[in-house]
Order: C-alpha cells, then structure tokens, then sequence
C-alpha cells in the first residue's frame, strides 16, 4: 500500500481523498495556488506545498509543477479528483514515466475513452447501442429519407459545424423532411459558413442513466448499478438520485451488464461512469465514459455501502476487488444537491465572496461534502461548487422530503447560492413523482420562481433586527461594559476586542 | 416606526408597533401580532399567529444577508433621498460595470475609442463563466478603469462612456 | 396517521423527532423553559409554546402543563425523547386519559418494566437469566456459601441498602468468604446504619450488550441486532458501537431471541431496548429494560437501514411492523460518541457557558445529532449532553480512523467539551482491539491523560496570532477603514458595526 | 519577542523571531522555524519543518480558546506582576467557591458560623451534577454573597471565611 499520496485538486474533492487517504493510514499532501493559501482542504493535509499563481493553468493545470512537487515530497501515488487534470492522458502518462501511480485508468484506456469516435466504435464492436444516424454529413434528400426511415422518427438535423442548437431542427414525420433539411441547411450557413447537416434519432425526454463501475488490473470488474443525472442546468448536473425513478430491475440488469462490457473493452482500470441516454421505449444509448471520480459518486456509496474512493486507492495499489457481482445490493433511496456559489435570482451568474455565516445542514441520513468554512472568501478562479449536499433514506419519497428539510437548514451567508433553488426542484410534482427528464429546468421554469410571499417574514425581521438593538445586547450579554475596558490581550497584542 | 428596505431595486415599507406582549407589524394591508422574538448572533425568530419562523441573518457593512427556509435574500437600508443619509457609491448610468467579481480577460477598447450600441467592451471571466459587457449605446470611450488581467469587483466601472461628439 | 405530535424534550432528541415528523408530514409543536427560550430545538418547530420557568420540575417535568399545552395546540400525541417524562408510567397515563397518544410503551409495560423485582420475576418466567445470587439479605456463614457454591466463585458481597460501592466486596475462593461478609457489614453499617449484606455472582469484566426491540399493537415482534455500551464513565454511557466486538452470530441470535422474549412477556409495545451484562465465557445476564428511544439509537440505524424514530411514531399509529426478523441485516459497524459539556481535564465538571464557535463534523460515513449553535449559551439546568457524534464505515476498523478523524475536526469553543477524551479512547489498543469491558476507563486511566506535548503547537499559535495582528488585518480585510465610518445601519437603528 | 501565557496554573513562554520566510520560535530548549501562516477569522494554520498544523481558536475578553485534534486548550496572556497589568478578579484564599457555574441548591450556613475544615458550605449543582464545597480549614463564616436558589458563575466567592476568633 502507499505510504503517502499527493492530491492534485481543491475544494470538497480534495478533502474527500483525503479523508479516504487517512482512514487508510496514508499521508496526504496537498497543493495550493496563490488564490487557495487560506483553502480549507488544506486543513486536511499532512503537507501542503504550492503550485503556482491563482490561474488555474499555472496551478492545478500545471503538469510538469504538480510532478516536481511530488517527486519533492516523495508522494507515491497521485489523485487526480474530478475536473482540473483528472482524465487528461498526458498528466497519467507524466506519471507512469515517473514512477508515481496515478490513481485513476492507465493512460492509453484514457486516451480511448477520451476520444470521441474511437470509443463509439468500440462500443459498437461489442454490441451496445449508440445514437443512430448518419456518421457523416447527409448526401441527398434519398439519403437523409432512408437514413430516417431506418432509425424511425422522429429524428433530428444537426448542422456539421454547429453547437448551441443553431442549425438543428426536430422531425416528427416525412412530410416535414425536405422542408427542414432545408431550413436547416440555411441556418448552418448564416451561423457557421456551411451548410452541410447531418441527421441522427432524436431521442425524445431523454433521461441521463450512468453506470458506476470498478475494474481491478487482475481483470474482475463489476457495476454498482445506476446514477440519475437528469436535472441539469446548462448541461450542469445539479441533482443526482439513485435508484433511478425510471427503470426497473430488468432495466438495471441489462445496462449494468452492458457498462462492463464497455470497460472491459476499452481494457479500463480502476473507477468508471458509462453514460447513457435513455428514451420513454426503454432504449438507451452509449454517450461517454466519464474517467474520474464523479461529483455525484456518494449517491452510490450511500445505497451500496462501498467507499469509492477507498476502492480507486485500492485497485491503484493492485489490490483485487474480492466481491462478486452477486454481492453488491442497493439499499434505500440517495439524493445528491449541488451547492454551487451563484446568483438563480440573476441568470445564475457565479458569486465568489465572503462567507459570513456559515451553517452546514446535519442529522439522520445527512452527509456533507464540503470544502467551505466561515470568514473564507470564495476565489473567483474555479469551478463554483462549494459542497455537496446528499441524503439517505429508506424510500425515495422520505429522502425527498429529507433533502427538502436539509436545504431549508443549509445556510451560506454573505454570498449568493443556489440553495434556495435546489429547494424548489425538490417541491415540484413532476420531480416527486419521478417524471422529469433532461429538459426539466427549462419546462418548469415558471415552477421554479421564488415565490414573492417570502419577502414578508424577511422584512419583519429586518425590521425587528433594527428595532430591538437595545434588548439584544442586554439579554444576551454580548457587549456588557468589561469589554470596552482595557484586557489583557490588548495590552499584549493590540488585539481589537470586537466579540458579536 | 416605519422601516424602509431596498431589496432587488424595489423598496418596500414595513410599520412597526411596540405592545405589551411584542410587536405589531403592518405591511402593504395587512397586520401581523408578533409574539416570542428571540435574536441571537445570527438568528432571529418569532411567532406570528401562532406560526413560528427562524430567520439566519449576517451583516455586512451595508447589508442584511437573510436566509429563510434556504431561500436568501439581500437587504438593505432605503436610501433616504431627502434626509442627509450618504448613499453607497454605485456605478454612474454611462460606465460599464460587471454583475460579479472576476478576472478582466478580455479589454479591446481604450480611452477615444468610438463604439456602437452592443460593442463589446470587456469581457470578464468568474468560476469558469465568461461574461461579456456590451455597451448601451452608441458613445466614446472616456475612460478605461482597468487593464487585461486585472480583478475586478462587481458594480465597479470598468470603462466609463460619454455620448458621441455629434451629441454634445 | 397523526397530523400534529408535540414533542415533550429539548436538545438534540427534540430535534430527531422533528425531523421525523416532519418527514412523515407531521406538523411538530414543541415547548421550552424560560431558560429554553433561545434554543436550537425550537428552530425545527412548527409551533412553540411556554412550559414554565427553568427548572426541570416546573417544565419538562410538569406533567399537567405539558398536557395542557398538547391539548392547546391540538396535538393527537406526544413524543417523550429521552430522559424526563419518557419512563413516567404517570405521564403515559395521562396522555392515555387525555386521549393523546403517547409515542412509548403502553403505561401498563411501562409500569412493569420500571419495577426491578416485577421485571426480573417476569423475566425468570420465560427463561432468560439474571444474575444468579440471593433475592434478599443473607441469613449466615452457611447460606452465603452455600448461595457462593451454587453460583461459582467470583462472587461480590453487597450492602442491601448501598449503592456508590461501599459495603462491597469481590471474594475470589470460599477461604476468602467469611472475612469479607465481616468487612462488608461493618463497612455497610457505618456508610448506611444498617449491617445488612447479600450475595451474587460478581460478573468479571462485564460488557455491556443491549438489544433493539420493535413490537406492535399486532404482536409482531423484531430485534434490530446489539449495542455493545460498555465504555462507560460514572455508569454513564459515553461510546457505543454495533455490531459488538465480543459476539458472534449465534450468541447474536440467540441474545435476539431472549430479548424478543422479554418484549412480548411483559406485553410491550412501541421501541424497546432490553439490557444484559455479557461475561467472558459467553454468559448473558438480564439487566432491565429501557422504555424509549435510547440515545445510543443512530448506530442501530446506520448498520439497519431502520429509522426508529419513524417506526415508534408509526407503531403508536396502530401501523404494523411489515418486515419479519429475517428481512433485518446489519451492514457494515457504527459507533457513536457522545459529546458533553463537561472538563475532562478538571474531573469532569460541567461546562455550561457560552459557545464562541462551532464547526461540527462533517463527511462521508459522518452523522451529527445537534442540538447547539454557535453564539448559543448552553444553560447550566440540563444534562450536559451537546451533541452525538455517529459514524458508519465498511468494517469496525475504519469506523474507528474514521470517528478519530471526525473528533479532530469537531471544534466547539468556548466551553469544556469530551471531545479531546473520546478521541484518546479511540486511540487506545485495548479499544482499537475490541479488547474492553465497563471498567475500561478506571483501568486505562493513565493511556487516557492528555499528552502534554500537544501544548506546543497552541502556544506557538498563540504568539503567532499576538504577533500577527496588522497583517491579519490587510490580508483577510476584517476591519478596513469603510468599517469604522457611519453606515446606512447605524443610521437606521444604531447598530454597532463590529466585523470580525 | 516573548510571549508569555497562562495555562491550567503554569506559565509558558514563547520566543518569536520574524525571518524572511516566516518565523523562529523557541520554546523550552528546542527552535522551530515557521512558514506558510495563514490566519482567518478563527482559525491558524502554519508549517513547522514540513508539517503542516490546523488550529481553530476564538477569543473571549482575557481567554483565548484553541482547538488542535480535537483536544481543547484554553490560554491566557500571563499576569505581569512587574508591570502595570490589571489582575483579573479571582476568589481570594480565604474564600468558597464553585469551579462550575450552576444553581446554588443547599447553603446550609450563615454569618457568624464556626466551621471546621472539611464541613460542607453549599451544593451547586450544573448539568444533572451536584458539587459540594467544603471549608479548607477551620474558620468562621464572614460573609454569604448568595442565598439558596441563586445562579452562582463559577469561581465567584459563595462563602467567605476568617481565621477562628482564638487565631486573631
């Protein structure tokens, strides 16, 4: 086992590894930017060495730094985390050539993975679905027909140079064909300077099902069943459940077992998520491999029992995973809530800033991965999540009304937060009762509106707050008359006796 | 006495009357009897017709950060127009400004610079989001308060207009 | 199902209640003392209401006032938490006669179980042991060893009306027996004027082993596994974990049995936890019964998937317990620590007092049962009892690393806490072996001194922090000059403006 | 610069240098060099050789209260003797009091009482607990500051004693 590894991030991920590094008997050392000096990860290392400026590039981007200072500390292992260099091949590779283990997929699995059509082919190869369509752009009006015809409408027209919806147009039936590839053909032109389109199956209401699975160097791999990302904000998971609402046991079966056959044919090692979409027909679709610890990995430590990062460090160190498929249950219900510093009353615009006040939300089936505290001031330079808000229950209905209590106790003063927001996903109807798909922030935008009728009790305490002063400090006793004198912590350090 | 708080540019009006066995609240038509008021360091509840509401608060030099049942809510003082309180300095209507702290990435305008209605003047960028800052309409540059690479703050001028020549 | 349960406790308790009503969607009332007023239970109220002044007796203990107030409110029941009125066959009677359902055992068990004769008789009567020995006082030489022979030495001689260990007496052999009957009522009749003395098997190096117990209004019956409670100071439990280290499956099936056994002899109902001493050859003896939710309860939970607070409130619906013995599995080991106001560096004297800051524990595998805030003044009328500390990990190994790390990080200032004490127990071999019983800390006490080394690194940050007073000031921003001018709040209501 | 502070009845002393990068302290017969302190509003983090150590503290008027590993240190700025430093307030020798703050439930003596050491002067009782404070040697009872039923804060004179009249 190693003796001491090295974690190449920040924020709650950091302190998650290290705590699984320390349950371990392993030393952690941690890095810094500029920006993170006063972090709160680095609260849970052993050793803390910096990195570089704020920028991300010249930190925790930064190779050929991360290496040196591990070399420096004597780190046997590196934690990628999630983000930053967690999937990147060059970094995994900048590791094997330097004896250091990278605890993640070896690096040509990662390149595989990460290429886009190299790992659509191999999926193919062993029998699991992609979208289907055209694999380039469409020829002729015949082409586009029997290409429809052959995946069923409706389908969709893509532009080949597109992004961000321009150029695409959704078909419901062959009378609209020629009319859309048209228009299609027209908008890609005006927005990229070609015309060119292409057409796959629309996949309607799709939900995002992702599969867990661990794969050992010895070859044994398994899947810890499923993980519901559908509420997304901007293609930013927010809300993660497992078991999802969606499927059932034969469902789960057929895709767990279709995930390990997509790993074990990438020749995959260690933690992975195989992605799919999954339409209303029960027909799901390979999307990607996600090669990293996930933010949304403790939904499924929650319901199976199994620490996932314990279990990466693990199979890293070339331990066998020893438990069958067999073995692995899901028990209860999980919900993950990302709490991320922005504004959902200003267009979600991020928040960095100070942290005022600070009451993380705690009890039964509550867990908190957070990287946070009271008096930080939330650097501007990366990602905006602050923690992670997951619950445990014993059915789904519980663990909503669960994380829905849990939000109305999570405060973060001082900054904006989406909180409030995730709160209101919890309360609509269609959320409770399972029914939602990756298009659900955007059809329940009207759901989703702060009510006004809060204002009121805010106001009255803003009021109350400006009336009572008086009885405050004296019923409370916090600025009785020995706290202006002269104490002894003034005459030794000039401390400014300033108690709230 | 009456309160006045400015929240999300509205400013709203709350009356309050000291009674035997708490407070009496009125706001827009209707009255609330309140009851129970405990405030702590960062917490303040009361009971309200026999409802009971805890409210997290934190001060800031110039505002109430509040949080109820997970929802938050900024609050400040009205500024009273007429009375000599000083308001907090805030962006003039013909500068520039960013809704939220970050890096300045991207500056292609300077000082006589002409600029159309819409033209990019800065590009700032904060937690991976980039946010582009256009101007209001047709003007020149006056002034640049910054350069590329610089944090800046939120609500602070970056580039400062004035209208075109033609105008003056 | 109830619509409103007022719940008749403070502190923490008062809370895991709420939050199991409120999950259930149950409107909760609860109640506070005048010293309550500013307490963090309240916050999870939908209502609160006044009991009376500060002493137990005129509040939590007020049996007619807390009626009253159920009834005011409209509450169809009530739930008693720990400690107070939740063992008062009394109280359970006058909800009874009130027609409020009270969440515990029906009065008639509970009176039973109170008494300690009535209790081991019924307990005799369907096989399961006490401790053997004389059920009265001991007539002379010969019945006494006679009573020594039939139960095997070790025995232990104890005064009749004693209690805090005088008049007692550990006799090993019969050569030893007649010496110390002499000693034990001479010593008997100075302590408590009365020379009367008995016998009983003296259990060596006992643990503590207490079974969970469900029964319904139906007659069905489930045990939710053990709780091993033995590390105990004064005869209070401070460390609690499950599964116990000193059983195995057979001795767990067959204590389960015994203790169902019990439940359904004295014909109770709602939650119960039925106590017995376990010696080292695999002998268990019946202790008592305890009629409510123990505090203890959050480890059964974590290993069982079961909520108990949700269950006895569903029980005391008339709703039936729906899983049978063999749908109960425990996964994985949890261990619970409880967090007191107290000074384990001045004998354990209480610390009521003000708390400065609070950052509680927080992660993967952590649960914390609250029940303070920071700026809270923890009021001197109450058991010290702050807060439980619960984790839950994959084996009983990393549970421990895993409660060590959470105590290093569980910071309350202001006030003496346990915290430093329980994290040296975990640091313990004999504890980290499993190896203990309830003389633990009497026999460790010397492994369980703080070490005085640790002061260094205080003392250095204390002058650091002397020192550094100006450039704490520039670098996190607390007091720049915009703070001391006049602000628009102090303008407004006179705040004094105080950043810290 | 030396520090000197309070703890549990034994003073400490620190020796701090400031160095280029960081700190030289010297305490009992070791030195230590310091890098990479930061400081926020209740917590101070610091390098020593490598290691790197988290502490959480928060001040009261003349305490300091630390938290390393969960362990809890509260310290204190030694009393100067030399200097003009203002001693706190504590019971004096010939005084009873409590080490706890608590309720004052039995106080079974009066002025003009002869005591003999050991006799019980009051029962305060905190948290479930009850505390009983005896006399430290023979004496007379001067003076009861509190009556039964009385909050006392701990180690606030109860009772005071005098020699008995024969040692005057």
């Amino acid at each position: 086992m190693f003796k001491k590894i090295l974690i190449a991030n920040r924020g709650e991920i950091a302190i998650r590894v290290a705590r699984a590094c320390k349950e371990l008997g392993i030393s952690v050392v941690g890095v810094f930017s500029d920006a993170d000096r006063d972090s709160y990860h680095l609260h849970y290392m052993d050793e803390a060495l910096w990195i570089g400026d704020s920028s991300p590039q010249a930190s925790y981007l930064n190779i050929s730094k991360i290496i040196d200072v591990a070399k420096q500390a004597g780190a046997e292992a590196i934690h990628p985390g999630y983000g930053f260099l967690a999937e990147n091949s060059n970094f995994a590779q900048a590791c094997e050539e330097s004896n250091i283990a990278f605890i993640g997929p070896n690096s040509k699995a990662l390149s595989l993975v990460g290429d886009k059509v190299a790992s659509r082919n191999t999926v193919q190869k062993v029998g699991v679905s992609i979208i289907p369509g055209m694999q380039g752009v469409g020829r002729d009006t015949k082409h586009f027909k029997e290409m429809a015809n052959k995946v069923g409408y409706p389908v969709i027209v893509k532009a080949s140079m597109g992004g961000g919806g321009k150029g695409m147009r959704v078909v419901y039936s062959e009378k609209e064909l020629e009319a859309s590839i048209a228009a299609g053909q027209r908008e890609a032109k005006s927005a990229f300077g070609d015309a060119s389109v292409y057409l796959e199956k629309y996949v309607e209401k799709p939900r995002h099902i992702e599969f867990q699975v661990l794969r050992d160097h010895h070859g044994n791999v398994v899947h810890l069943f499923e993980r519901e990302c559908s509420i997304q904000r901007r293609h930013q998971k927010i809300i993660e459940e497992t078991p999802s609402p969606a499927i059932d046991e034969a469902l789960r079966n057929e895709m767990g077992e279709a995930a390990k056959k997509v790993i074990e044919a990438a020749e995959y090692t260690n933690a992975g998520t195989v992605e799919f979409l999954l339409d209303g027909q029960r027909n799901y679709y390979f999307l990607e491999v996600n090669a990293r610890v996930q933010v949304e990995h403790p939904i499924t430590e929650m319901v199976t029992g199994v620490d996932l990062v314990r279990q990466q460090i693990l199979i890293a160190a070339g331990k066998k995973i020893s438990n069958k498929q067999k073995d692995f249950a899901q028990r209860g219900h999980a919900i993950e809530a990302r709490i991320y510093a922005e504004d959902p009353e200003n267009d979600f615009m991020p928040s960095p800033g100070r942290i005022l006040y600070l009451n993380e939300a705690s009890g039964p089936g509550i867990r908190v991965d957070s990287g946070i505290y009271q008096g930080w001031n939330v650097p501007p330079h990366y990602d905006p999540i602050l923690s992670k808000l997951v619950v445990w229950a014993e059915n789904r209905e519980i663990a909503i009304r669960r994380i829905s209590n849990a939000l109305s106790n999570y405060v973060i003063l001082g900054i904006k937060t989406n909180v409030g927001f995730l709160k209101r996903i919890m309360e609509t109807k269609k959320f409770r009762e399972g029914d939602y798909h990756t298009h659900f922030i955007d059809e329940n935008e009207s759901a989703l509106i702060r009510q006004k009728e809060k204002i009121r009790n805010v106001l009255i305490a803003a009021a109350l707050l400006a009336s009572e002063k008086n009885s405050i400090m004296t019923q409370t006793g916090y600025a009785t008359s020995a706290q202006v004198e002269t104490t002894p912590w003034q005459e030794l350090g000039g401390w400014e006796i300033c108690k709230h | 006495m009456e309160y006045r708080f400015d929240h999300l540019n509205e400013t709203f009006t709350i009356h309050l009357t000291k009674e035997k066995n708490g407070f009496r609240a009125r706001f827009r038509d209707d009255e609330y009897r309140i009851s129970d008021l405990e405030i702590q360091e960062n917490m303040i509840s009361f009971t309200i017709h026999g409802e009971r509401f805890a409210i997290y608060f934190a001060r800031d030099k110039d505002k109430n950060y509040m949080s109820i049942d997970g929802e938050l809510f900024t609050i400040k003082p009205a500024q009273i127009s007429k009375s000599g309180a000083r308001g907090i300095s805030t962006q003039s209507d013909n500068s520039v400004a960013s809704p939220m702290p970050g890096l300045l990435v991207k500056l292609p305008v300077a000082a006589g610079d002409k600029v159309e209605a819409g033209t990019t003047l800065a590009i700032v960028e904060a937690m991976k989001m980039q946010n582009e800052l256009r101007a209001p309409s047709d003007g020149v540059v006056k002034k640049v308060n910054f350069k590329e690479g610089d944090q800046v703050d939120a609500f602070v001028a970056i580039v400062e207009l004035e209208p075109p020549a033609s105008e003056k």
